[in-house]
């Protein structure tokens, strides 16, 4: 019998101006973190729609990050602010349904936070690994 | 579906050396409308570059997808690749296999699946991509300059230079500001009146130079590169150009009791009036509220006395029209109201004055010529009491102060002190501060000099009580160094009144679509990289309308919002970003909710028919975004319940095109 | 010990509602206090001793009973600390531990006269005992 | 028009003229005050901790039953003003001690329905500006105070905290002031009226009170005045103890006596 | 009983048309069945005369039928507005979905609606209702005619009515009531109490029962869409058909977000859904959140009101410390 490591699979959405540059950032210093991890850059934090969120966990994500500028340094001056309202109430909403709570983060990542960038990837991964497969919010015709 | 060139960058070892960049193209390969994959040690050399655009001609690319470096390091370099072929810009993405996977993973066979899926993602995503071309505004070459103090006369100076015509709008009859009212200036005691009036007479006489004093903005709209602004002219009763600026007019005015603003009533003036002496333009002017003529027209000497012809009793408010292309907003700062700090009995003794109150006190032109009396009884001050943080470090919720620190006090009422030492050594002069704040060139060693040169009394604690008894001021107040209570006997208080921003500020605001904080000082675009910018795109900040400030900065700040205005208006076009946000009007339904988390103001709706299925035709209202004032953040497509509102280059389709294969 | 005094100043922050930590020591309580000079500790010593927790001096200070109450140093405070408030809740403290009224009903007649107001004896009642 | 009133447990003793001027003058200018029942005082002093709910009973009681009666609640000293006004801000602003309270009422056999701060609490100087109007008080004035020179005093009890009381301006107030002019004299603004008199510290220590009260009344000297007006039982203790030159009148006897009542009762 | 009779509201409605005020007039008129009410379009007084019903069971609420009504008429359009019915209008004005001088609104009280699945639940062929001295009187097939109190045949959002105020009419018929202080978080607290087996478990068992009939969409006041995200084969949430359990939580996820902030809590969606689906907790999930993190807001309250969901502070709650509860913020 062949024994495999689970690996997540998890969905990072990161603001171009700052977490997406943080993450640039994390690869010069050459610190590393899981593989699992798959980045997908947008303007701004506040481009993301809870569909897309939804629609990741469908296709098979484990989990989901949200990476934005912290709070008054958008570079849309507001755009993370919506960002957090929206996925307080998206992340309740999704807890309030039942779904793992573990599975959703937003973390205010600016350009210089290579390493927390990293950290908190790493610690994301691992939280989602314990949880292991999403299954409560999985697509069974999308399963491979 | 596309026709898909891939191109796999080796970056020397830097990707090759964990990612199986071989393997990457093969796999690659296989994706739908892929048609073409190659990998080539530098993509971004010129050998790599020619390669891209011979495969775009050999192979009639619509799409290409560079593994590589990340986005922010040569996507604009491939861009300008693919424009060299003949290829939109656009229809380039960038797989980052570099920053996000090469230097981050440290197994091949790992590095080489991630990089797999990064680069099927960017697939995914171009063929979904159209091309996009930027849009194109003309720019009108003129600048709007509100308000006329010195932040204002140096942008308008320093952009006037540069060849471009500007306009300042000033509400008061004259340019000047605060500034004109100062004495001496810190740290260096330069008389304020002897480098801000040449400032004012170059303004006026400036070709290209136009002030519309006595006057005030009343609309704004368009955008960046193309403002139209309405100016409501208010009637001064003086034709402004045949007046002279004789004075005579001044001198003979039978209505003499007006109290004189620009001494902070401790004086005054004329009905008729020119502010001061250096007023630019020098020109008079008549308050309505006094003009016996005005109220009851029965009076008219004012008129009788111009040998010029320039009054008109019967002038009206004109509004006039122009169009700009950057508007610099530099509405400055006032002291607050004293009123709510009564336990220094401003309300209750002409003797406790404020801090721009003495300067013109002391001000050689004011109302003592510039002998410091008091202003009760005329009589010399022997122990003056200087109050600092006076309605500056409140409590967030004070309905009294200010939560912020005014930033000046420190170092004007250290001028103050020594100033009144040294012209009158026989005076104590006592400081109450909560902390000496001298962050700035030569301002610590100025402090220090007051106290050290000059003798003044830094005493630190608070100031708790004034009371007004007999003829002098008893003040109560803490050292705290010491651990007493100190009660002194004062002739003359002096409070170092906070400062706010201009009340004119907030309604501004509003027109320019431009933000503001909670204390109604505009905020920057970006506080450290756009300190000059406000985040509406054309406008511009100039002063202490952004935040307290000393001249120094106010005027390095002005010269900083010149450049950027010369910048813009050095443009015939101004090229949008084409990656901006677009509704679908068939599909909106006109709710303002995008509106609304807009920063930009980039949204507004029209009223448009529609032909209905059934033939009938509708009138809907929907959104329309303007793409020169979009800045594509997005906010506004999420907002949107029935997805109307897409972002160009970051659609719906295909960022979810992007998760669906990532998540294969 | 230590605790005691901790949850003493866990007490007196609690009931005042009062955080000494808003105070940017400006001593405008102190320059407006009526009693200053009845004190050994003045309002913002007060404060700044409480935030350290340097309570004992405090409690064993005569100045806790000389406090009027007249609230100026609550009204003039520029961060809104309400020293007086703290104050209150200090001698609260006091007094409301074992044997620490500070006054009775037997010492009242003598600092009375015909004309004291019956307003003046409740409140020192109500300030100085449990 | 009807309004409940509290009249606290100095003015029926020491301080019954501040209490029969004030029902008289009422009277005369068309205010029934109607006195509540079984009041009890108020404790004299507000303790502002936030776990001192007994002490504030009494206020509650005496708010509620005006709330339940549907009138304002009208006071007349300074202190019981204090005590009453700040406890029915407690009472609106903070829940947890409403909630407190409220299990302590409802161990009361006359349990009353939960008092959430709805009563609005007027001092009687308030009524006569803001219900009554200083105009109307002008004109019943039938003896005006002409040429006197009356320093009003003000003390702490009535002005602060600022943002509970909202007399008026705790660092430049002026209601006494127009007050005085209504009643045809003329007020001497002095800096000390808005300074503690001393107090109940005048039973700990009677030299501190002494001090206090005889810088109030030296500052009003100085400025001119021939009267002190008070709200306080207290001030005046201790403003007559610290051998004050200057009488020392309750604000309500001023206003009997301008509006004649005064007179008329002595006649009767 | 309702407090205004349907006479009341018919010669109000007459005297509309006779002045031409109005051409037309959202009205309920009878189904099948006695207590299958359902709403119509009335174009004269003669047609209220013959069609119009006023009873316990005229829950619908007419708002979003003004979106098309106002666009098809020159004159007003007559409608009868409950207190519930005020909020969504408003809500609908705040949106620009109609112009508001295009609607003559007439408030009515309302007393509560009897909710038919209570009363098809209590008893089996049910012949007619009517109104009846403190209650319904019900005329069945097998178990006679029975009278109900009133209070037995309301729906949750009766028993726990947000408001009897009307926020919004031309003219009021009959008396205003107040706000109400009611306990419709209860249940919401309730299931946030559950562990998240317990609650997955509980939404499992509600959500898989859905049919994809879209009546929650099409009814709810605040789902007026020009085109839905769900029709829409561009917005990659189209689907027709319960396909999988992820369907159906993302169907309602979504629906719940797309009204969050401007769902009235009216509950239209809980009283039309054929399968019995509490759907009004998850939009009052939502409102509770909002309530909570942001402070009191009730759409449709006031026209022109902001959404928390389109607003900002700077001290907000994190999206992870929301998951815990908002302790911070409660």
């Amino acid at each position: 019998m062949q024994v495999t490591e689970y690996k997540p699979l998890i969905v990072a959405f990161c603001c171009n101006w700052c977490s997406y540059a943080g993450a640039d950032l994390a690869g010069n210093n050459r610190l590393s973190y899981p593989a699992d991890v798959k980045i997908i850059r947008v303007p701004c934090s506040c481009r993301v729609n809870p569909m897309f969120i939804l629609r990741a966990f469908q296709r098979g994500a484990d989990g989901v990050i949200l990476c934005g500028c912290h709070p008054g340094d958008c570079h849309y001056t507001t755009g993370n602010y919506y960002t957090r309202r929206r996925m307080a109430l998206l992340f309740s909403m999704l807890d309030y349904l039942g779904i793992e709570r573990e599975r959703t983060r937003v973390e205010w990542v600016s350009a210089a936070e290579g390493a927390k960038f990293a950290a908190t990837m790493n610690d994301f991964v691992a939280q989602v690994a314990a949880l292991g497969e999403n299954k409560r919010l999985e697509d069974l015709r999308c399963k491979k | 579906m596309q026709r898909i060139g891939v191109f796999v960058c080796h970056c020397g070892t830097n990707i090759a050396g964990t990612v199986d960049v071989k393997a990457v193209a093969a796999a690659l390969k296989n994706e739908p409308g892929v048609v073409f994959s190659t990998d080539y040690q530098y993509m971004c050399s010129q050998a790599g570059q020619d390669m891209i655009k011979e495969a775009i001609a050999e192979h009639h690319l619509g799409g290409i997808v560079i593994c590589s470096c990340s986005p922010r390091m040569h996507e604009a370099t491939f861009r300008k690749t693919a424009a060299a072929a003949g290829l939109n810009p656009y229809m380039v993405e960038i797989a980052n296999i570099r920053e996000q996977c090469s230097w981050v993973h440290k197994d091949m066979a790992v590095g080489t699946e991630k990089a797999i899926i990064l680069g099927k993602a960017a697939v995914a995503k171009v063929n979904l991509n159209t091309p996009l071309t930027p849009g194109q505004s003309p720019v009108t070459k003129r600048a709007l300059v509100i308000g006329g103090g010195i932040a204002g006369i140096q942008t308008a100076l320093d952009i006037a230079e540069a060849g471009f015509p500007v306009d300042i709008v000033e509400t008061k009859p004259t340019i000047g500001g605060k500034m004109a009212q100062l004495d001496k200036t810190f740290p260096t005691l330069d008389c304020a009146a002897c480098i801000l009036t040449p400032k004012m007479v170059d303004a006026g006489q400036h070709e290209n130079i136009r002030i519309f004093s006595y006057s005030e903005v009343t609309a704004v709209k368009g955008f960046v590169g193309n403002f139209d602004v309405t100016i409501k002219r208010k009637a001064r009763y003086v034709k402004e150009d045949v007046c002279t600026g004789c004075g005579l007019c001044t001198e003979k005015c039978p209505q003499k009791k007006v109290p004189n603003e620009f001494n902070l009533g401790m004086d005054n003036r004329r009905a008729i009036y020119i502010p001061f002496a250096q007023a630019v333009p020098k020109v008079a002017t008549i308050d309505p509220d006094y003009c016996m003529m005005l109220k009851s027209g029965k009076c008219g000497v004012c008129s009788k006395v111009c040998t010029a012809g320039a009054i008109d009793y019967k002038a009206k408010d004109e509004y006039i029209e122009e169009k700009y292309g950057a508007i610099v907003v530099a509405t400055g700062f006032n002291p607050i109201s004293m009123e709510k700090f009564d336990e220094y009995a401003y309300s209750q003794s002409k003797d406790v004055i404020t801090s721009l109150e003495f300067e013109r006190l002391t001000n050689a032109a004011g109302p003592t010529q510039g002998k410091l009396l008091r202003p009760s009884d005329g009589e010399h001050p022997h122990t003056i009491v200087f109050v600092q943080c006076v309605g500056s470090r409140c409590e967030a919720c004070s309905e009294k102060g200010k939560e912020y620190c005014s930033k000046i006090c420190c170092m004007y009422t250290a001028k103050h002190a020594m100033l009144t030492r040294d012209k009158y050594p026989d005076t104590d002069v006592y400081v109450f501060y909560i902390d000496v704040r001298t962050p700035g060139k030569n301002f610590d060693e100025f402090y220090r000099r007051a106290v050290e040169e000059y003798g003044v009394h830094y005493i630190k604690g608070m100031v708790g009580k004034v009371s007004p008894e007999g003829k002098k001021l008893h003040v109560q107040a803490s050292d705290l160094l010491a651990g007493k209570q100190l009660h002194i006997d004062a002739d003359l208080v002096v409070l170092a009144a906070a400062i706010e921003p201009d009340r004119s500020a907030r309604p501004l605001a509003t027109m320019l679509t431009a933000s503001m904080d909670t204390n109604d000082f505009f905020t920057e675009a970006h506080p450290k990289l756009r300190p000059v910018e406000s985040p509406t795109a054309g406008v511009f900040l100039s002063g202490a309308c952004q935040g307290p400030k000393d001249i120094p900065e106010t005027v390095s700040q002005a010269g900083a919002a010149a450049a950027k205005v010369i910048g813009l208006l050095c443009k015939d076009h101004l090229t949008g970003n084409p990656c901006v946000a677009h509704a679908d009007e068939m599909m909106c339904n006109g709710c303002s909710t995008c509106e609304r988390v807009c920063p930009y103001g980039a949204i507004t709706y029209v009223e448009k028919e529609f032909r209905m299925p059934d033939r009938t035709t509708k009138l809907r209202r929907v959104a329309s975004v303007n793409e020169a004032v979009c800045q594509g953040c997005g906010a506004c497509t999420v907002a949107c319940m029935s997805g109307a509102m897409d972002l160009r280059g970051f659609m719906n389709r295909q960022i979810q095109a992007e998760v669906d294969a990532i998540c294969k | 010990m230590q605790n005691k005094n901790e949850r003493r100043r866990e007490q007196i922050l609690r009931i005042s509602g009062v955080n000494p930590l808003k105070c940017m020591r400006c001593g405008k309580c102190s320059a407006t206090c009526p009693s200053y000079d009845e004190m050994e500790y003045h309002p913002h010593e007060f404060v700044y001793m409480v935030e350290t927790g340097d309570l004992e001096p405090l409690i064993h200070s005569a100045s806790i009973y000389q406090c009027l109450s007249c609230m100026a140093c609550v009204e003039r405070c520029p961060r809104g600390v309400e020293p007086g408030k703290l104050i209150e809740a200090l001698r609260l403290t006091v007094i409301r531990e074992k044997d620490g009224n500070h006054m009775t009903a037997d010492t009242i007649p003598a600092v009375i006269d015909d004309e004291t107001p019956q307003q003046a004896i409740v409140s020192a009642l109500r300030k100085y005992t449990k | 028009m009807k309004v409940s009133y509290y009249p606290g447990c100095t003015l029926r003793n020491k301080a019954k003229d501040l209490d029969i001027w004030a029902r008289r003058s009422a009277e005369a200018l068309g205010v029934e005050l109607c006195e509540l029942e079984d009041w009890q005082c108020c404790g004299g002093v507000f303790v502002a901790a936030k776990d001192e709910i007994a002490t504030k009973l009494s206020s509650v009681r005496a708010l509620a039953q005006a709330r339940d009666r549907g009138q304002p609640l009208v006071t007349v000293c300074s202190a019981c003003h204090n005590v009453i006004k700040r406890t029915n801000q407690t009472m609106r602003t903070d829940a947890d001690f409403a909630a407190k309270v409220h299990n302590y009422m409802a161990q009361d056999p006359n349990h009353i329905a939960p008092y959430t701060g709805e009563t609005e609490v007027y001092h009687y100087l308030e009524l006569l500006r803001d219900v009554v109007g200083f105009d109307r008080v002008r004109e019943a004035v039938k003896r005006p105070l002409t040429g006197k020179k009356i320093a009003a005093y003000y003390g702490c009890l009535l002005l602060r905290p600022g943002k509970v009381m909202r007399m008026d301006d705790p660092e430049n107030p002026r209601v006494m002031e127009d007050f005085i002019r209504a009643l045809g004299a003329e007020p001497v603004i002095y800096p000390a009226r808005n300074e503690c008199c001393g107090g109940y510290v005048v039973l700990e220590n009677a030299q501190s009170a002494e001090k206090r009260s005889r810088t109030v009344s030296a500052s009003a000297t100085g400025h001119g005045a021939e009267m002190i007006v008070t709200a306080c039982p207290l001030c005046k203790y201790n403003l007559v103890k610290s051998g004050s030159e200057l009488p020392v009148v309750y604000f309500t006897e001023l206003l009997a006596e301008a509006l004649g009542v005064k007179e008329e009762s002595y006649a009767e | 009983m309702q407090e205004i009779t349907r006479e009341a509201l018919l010669s109000r409605a007459a005297e509309l048309f006779r002045d031409g005020t109005v051409d037309r007039a959202l009205g309920w008129r009878a189904g099948e069945f006695d207590y299958d009410v359902t709403p119509g379009v009335f174009t004269s007084a003669e047609e209220l005369e013959n069609g119009f019903v006023w009873n316990d069971f005229c829950g619908a609420n007419f708002s979003k039928y003004l979106i098309r009504e106002t666009g098809l008429t020159e004159k007003k359009v007559l409608v009868f507005l409950k207190p519930c019915d005020t909020y969504s209008f408003n809500q609908l004005l705040t949106e620009h979905r109609f112009a508001r001088d295009k609607v003559y609104a007439v408030g009515v009280p309302c007393a509560g609606m009897a909710d038919v699945k209570l009363l098809r639940d209590r008893f089996d062929g049910v012949t007619s209702v009517e109104g009846a001295e403190g209650g319904v009187l019900v005329h069945t097939l097998y178990d006679g005619d029975v009278t109900l109190p009133q209070a037995e045949l309301l729906p949750d959002r009766c028993r726990n009515c947000k408001s009897k105020k009307h926020v919004a009419y031309d003219e009021l018929l009959g008396s205003d009531g107040e706000v109400l202080d009611s306990h419709r978080f209860d249940e919401v607290e309730q299931l946030e109490r559950m562990t998240p087996d317990e609650r997955f478990a509980f939404w499992q068992n509600e959500l898989s029962r859905c049919i994809r009939c879209n009546a929650c969409r099409d009814v709810c006041p605040a789902c007026t869409c020009e085109k839905c995200v769900f029709d829409n084969p561009a917005s990659g949430a189209a689907n027709k058909a319960p396909s999988s359990s992820f369907e159906e939580q993302m169907f309602h996820i979504i629906r719940a977000f797309h009204v969050a902030g401007r769902c009235t809590d009216c509950g239209e969606c809980s009283r039309v859904c054929p399968q019995h689906i509490p759907l009004h907790l998850l939009n009052r999930k939502f409102i509770r959140d909002i309530d909570r993190f942001y402070g009191e807001y009730q759409a449709g309250a006031e026209v022109g009101s902001r959404a928390p969901i389109v607003d900002y502070t700077e001290g907000d709650i994190e999206p992870g410390e929301a998951v815990e509860g908002g302790a911070r913020h409660a």
